[in-house]
């Protein structure tokens, strides 16, 4: 690099090579022009003036700077007065706008559509019919709408219950405080157990003596609709959803201890592995053996008992555990981090 | 029961929009509970008692815990007390001040 | 032995479904290193069994469906394959394995040791999520698809633990759930219009709906909140603000499946839903596909733009993304048949691509003291040889240089663009000579740096822990795909083609 | 009244719209969620409408009553069986990313939260 034009800086294949190296955004572009056009004019200067070089030099340096600092804070004063003002004023009219626009739209759609409550819908189909004709028949259910999910479009519910099992991974991963490398409980993790430890009720009697009589009678209300689900309404996911809720109270009102003694994460895991486990290869087979014609080991049973209509209550009793202690999880996670 | 849904329907909308406005966290989150319950009994007019009982533990019931227990962890409960009970002790302090 | 009803082959799609759903759950308790050779060894037995049913379909077998369960659809759910389908899942499946191969030493370093099992976990149901979306016949187990998708993405960006990855996270999903909100609401009404569920059967509904012209305004609120909503999910031009975050900052598998995979199963969808559903036709006449090329135009444009103006070779890459999915919008939306197969081959050379160029970069940040800066990644492409040469190779692919598999999809891009009408095709063809100047600026610059001297006197720490043998393989690998489609791009085509008339 | 005869239905657009708005434009993440889960509801309340049919009971098989007069149509229910447990998954997901940005951050202003990331700066 023998001779470089004193416009290097300015030429085009300048910023071209500036561009290449340092790549740019426009503020620090305009920013970086303005402080090299001072300098460079500086130096020009200084050839004649080597005793003031060093002064003047600073305080060029120290005007740039100080116009940089103007330029910021001005644009920060900005935005953060008339800015903030001008855009609050633009969301809220937007967000009106938008809500009006979009209402407006979707009403006049849905007053276009088929008229509600009418039989002859085209949603009352020949598919509907046959769920409801021969659901009791092909499927042992007789609650139509379980014997629908669990075995008509099984494939729905099964993704279904690992969408519930993947938000549970994700909980984990984003809530789930880590040990440091040799095992010991981390600061963060005693923090969190400090913070959770400041709210939980201490002996609370009322609470106590509420759940001693309100926790058996949750979970056994759960059981009956996780195990009735293709016989009345309910199903796998209210009923372990109840149950959940139960374990909450129960948590609730006695504190970890008494449930670190039946709940712990290693419960958490082997249970949902087991009922995802089973769900996901039960339904393999099925799907397997429906697929190609094959004989299945399940039959539909007497519709109405307990233990009838082949994997349904089976399936419904996996969903449930799962549900259980998914929401439990959720919970204590919520909570502390840990379980 | 088409008047009992017709307002079920008109309340479920009205706590929409409340839930949207107010700047209260915690009342939006109890008004947002009593939607759900609202959409369970919506539920079961429409003949869908499954449903019903779904939305009555999860939406109301899991849901709205979760929502509490991450206002808890945020401490948007407790600082709006704590920030209550100040400006209440200054209220005290200052009503002295003017009777002394 | 029983008599299979199906012959065997044509249980594969089932089993692609299946078995990485079946063995996630059992990743959820192993130790990380075993939970990693699991993921391994399913996903080679994904990719093997794609790649039995893609040979089967360059034999020239049939398309067919199969049910879930005992019941045939209507009533039941099911799936169905055929060239295209397995093609996809072909691809899907390959690039998932080798991105899982090219990061897995990055994986250590960058989540905590409890969650290590987590991330297989993710990455097999995400799969399962992809290949099920890739086979389904049936819109509502799309949407549960989807929500599966979105969570596992939503996971892999916040897996590294710093405050920008859980910013995007953030993003990321307030914006895939207004996007699945608009999906879901569009399923739901046009159930109410047709009353299924299916994708065969609401094909025939939709064509009387149309002949009729009953229920005109309701379907073309469906078909503009199925595109709005896909597209808001695939980071098409305007809603694209949450891309740069999401795929910048995480670990250098969760880029390449996000950026690759994970975008790709959307538009999957919309190509699925355009063809199966609703029906080119029936969308050409509500004019929505003017819109969808305007906006596809847009965003070729302004994607290069920003791309050129950033400093973090991760952030350009991610930019060129959304340039490049404007590409594969823009072919989609000519709603002729050769605008479709040139944005399914473009779909395909961009996932190669973007997944080599993610974990080079990643590779070559590496060997220049973890920095993505293009000041101190100079000279990285002599200190990391195989990285340099695989993201050269996919810079060259991306600008579309001969033999390489950007060149035939721009290729073909312009040739259906030509068909159009005289002001349309002008249009495609100015788009496409602007967009292809800009990414030759962005990504030759980047090469460029890549083999300059280093700065004076800075110092690059002696790369500890060499990547290895599994990233060299994987980058090698997808260099050799991409050139494969490049010089093979005759039968690819060839299949697209046949599986877009099994669509129809 | 041709325009009210879809009263569930035109009641269901309007909550999607309010969800829909909150969920886009409130700056506050609680507020955001829940404006999400309006939306969901408002969604699945359109879609249990559509299988409501005037007279007609729940599905499920009372005395043996096998006719398509007798019950409403069980495909909508099931659909929304599963629409809530996806509703519910994505909740606790939004959640739990809401207390991490407030750990750090100590705000649920997302507007907030991106100006402070952006100011922490690369690592």
């Amino acid at each position: 690099m023998a001779k470089i034009r004193p416009d290097y800086e300015t030429s085009w294949f300048g910023r071209l090579m500036h561009w290449l190296e340092n790549g740019s955004t426009a503020l620090d572009d305009a920013m970086t022009d303005e402080m090299d056009a001072h300098s460079r004019d500086h130096l020009v200067d200084s050839e004649h003036h080597h005793a003031t070089q060093e002064h003047a030099l600073e305080e060029r340096r120290h005007a740039a700077l100080e116009r940089e600092q103007r330029m910021y804070s001005s644009l920060h004063q900005w935005a953060s007065t008339k800015g903030s003002r001008l855009m609050r004023w633009v969301y809220i009219v937007a967000s009106v706008v938008m809500c009006v626009g979009i209402i407006a739209l979707l009403l006049n759609t849905a007053a276009n559509l088929p008229p509600y409550g009418d039989p002859d819908n085209p949603v009352n189909n020949e598919v509907s019919a046959h769920y409801i004709t021969q659901g009791q028949a092909e499927t042992g259910a007789v609650n139509i709408v379980a014997g629908m999910i669990l075995d008509y479009r099984a494939f729905d519910t099964l993704g279904e219950s690992n969408v519930l099992f993947i938000a549970a991974v994700t909980v984990l991963v984003l809530l789930r405080l880590a040990p440091s490398r040799d095992g010991k409980p981390t600061t963060e993790m005693l923090e969190a157990e400090a913070d959770d430890r400041l709210y939980e009720p201490k002996h609370d009697m009322i609470l106590q003596h509420q759940a001693n009589l309100l926790v058996p009678l949750i979970l056994l209300f759960g059981i009956y609709v996780v195990m009735n689900g293709h016989i009345s309404p309910g199903g796998g996911f209210s009923g372990g959803a109840i149950m959940g809720a139960g374990l909450i109270l129960y948590l609730n009102a006695f504190g970890f201890r008494k449930t670190e003694r039946f709940f712990t994460f290693r419960t958490f895991q082997i249970v949902s592995l087991m009922a995802l486990a089973f769900y996901a290869c039960s339904k393999a087979y099925s799907f397997f053996t429906g697929a190609n014609h094959l004989p299945s080991i399940f039959s539909p049973g007497t519709p109405g008992m307990l233990f009838s209509a082949g994997l349904i209550p089976y399936l419904n009793i996996a969903v449930g555990l799962v549900v259980c202690c998914t929401m439990y999880a959720f919970y204590t996670l919520f909570r502390k981090g840990d379980m | 029961m088409e008047f009992l849904g017709i307002i079920l329907l008109i309340f479920v909308i009205i706590c929409a929009i409340s839930v949207s406005l107010t700047k209260d966290l915690l009342t939006a989150l109890v008004i947002f509970m009593s939607q759900s319950l609202a959409m369970a009994v919506i539920w079961i007019l429409l003949e869908s008692p499954d449903l019903g009982i779904t939305e009555a533990a999860v939406g109301a019931g899991i849901t709205s815990l979760l929502l509490f227990v991450t206002l808890k962890k945020i401490h948007a409960i407790d600082i709006q007390k704590a920030s209550e009970k100040e400006s209440r002790k200054e209220e005290a302090i200052s009503d002295g001040e003017n009777q002394a | 032995m029983m008599e299979l009803h199906y012959a065997l082959w044509q249980n594969i799609p089932f089993a692609c479904i299946i078995l990485p759903l079946a063995s996630a759950a059992f990743t959820s308790v192993m130790k990380p290193r075993l939970a990693r050779w699991w993921a391994m060894a399913v996903l080679t037995i994904v990719t093997v069994l794609s790649g039995v049913i893609s040979a089967q379909y360059l034999l020239g077998a049939e398309s067919y469906v199969f049910p879930m369960g005992h019941y045939y659809a209507p009533i039941g759910n099911e799936i169905r394959a055929g060239a295209l389908e397995a093609l996809t899942a072909l691809f899907f499946s390959i690039i998932m394995l080798l991105s899982l191969m090219g990061g897995m030493k990055k994986l250590d370093e960058h989540i905590d040791g409890n969650k290590q099992n987590l991330y297989y976990v993710i990455l097999l149901l995400l799969t399962a999520a992809l290949m099920a979306q890739v086979y389904t016949n049936d819109l509502f187990t799309s949407y549960v698809f989807l929500e599966i998708m979105t969570l596992a993405a939503c996971a892999l960006i916040a897996i590294r633990k710093r405050g920008r990855t859980l910013v995007a996270a953030t993003r990321y999903m307030i914006m895939n759930l207004i996007g699945s909100g608009l999906f879901l609401l569009g399923i739901v009404i046009l159930y109410d219009l047709t009353g299924h569920l299916l994708m065969e059967s609401i094909r025939g509904q939709v064509a009387q709906i149309a002949a009729t012209g009953e229920y005109a305004q309701p379907l073309t609120v469906v078909i503009a909140l199925f595109v709005i909503g896909l597209a808001i999910k695939s980071a098409l031009f305007p809603f694209h603000t949450w891309v740069p975050d999401a795929y910048g900052y995480s670990t250098p598998t969760s880029q390449a499946v996000l950026s690759s995979l994970v975008s790709k199963g959307y538009i999957f969808l919309l190509v699925k839903i355009m063809y199966r559903v609703i029906g080119v036709d029936v969308i050409a006449a509500t004019g929505i596909d003017d819109v969808l090329f305007v906006f596809a135009i847009a965003g070729m444009i302004m994607g290069s733009l920003s791309a050129l103006r950033q400093n973090d070779v991760r952030r350009m890459i991610a930019f060129s993304s959304v340039a490049q999915i404007g590409y594969i919008y823009l072919g989609m939306a000519m709603g002729t048949e050769a605008g479709m197969m040139a944005a399914m081959f473009h779909l395909f050379s961009h996932a190669v691509c973007k997944s080599m160029l993610f974990l080079a970069a990643g590779g070559l940040a590496d060997a220049s003291g973890n920095s993505k800066l293009f000041r101190d990644l100079r000279g990285a492409g002599y200190r990391s040889p195989i990285a340099g040469v695989a993201f050269t190779i996919g810079a060259l692919s991306m600008v579309g240089f001969p033999f390489l598999g950007g060149f035939v999809s721009k290729l073909n891009l312009a040739l259906a663009g030509i068909a159009l009408s005289p002001v349309k095709a002008s249009i495609v063809l100015v788009t496409l000579a602007i967009s292809t100047m800009f990414n030759t600026m962005y990504f030759l610059r980047t090469v460029i740096t890549l083999y300059r001297k280093p700065l004076d006197g800075a110092s690059y720490p002696v790369e500890k822990g060499q990547r290895g043998f599994c990233f060299n393989a994987a980058l090698v690998l997808l260099a050799l795909i991409n050139i494969t489609l490049g010089i093979f791009s005759q039968t690819v085509v060839n299949m697209i083609t046949a599986g877009l008339g099994m669509f129809g | 009244m041709d325009f009210l005869q879809n009263y569930v239905e035109l009641a269901a657009m309007v909550l999607f719209g309010i969800g829909f708005t909150t969920l886009l434009l409130h700056k506050n993440m609680i507020k955001k969620i829940i404006g999400f889960s309006i939306m969901d509801n408002a969604i699945f309340l359109f879609l249990a409408a559509k299988g409501y049919i005037e007279g007609r009971t729940a599905p499920i098989v009372v005395d043996g009553v096998q006719t398509v007069e007798a019950y409403i149509n069980p495909i909508p229910a099931g659909l929304v069986l599963t629409g809530i447990v996806v509703s519910v998954s994505v909740t606790a997901v939004m959640l739990s990313l809401t207390i991490r940005l407030y750990r750090r951050y100590h705000t649920l202003d997302i507007d907030e939260i991106t100006a402070l990331c952006r100011k922490e700066g690369e690592e």
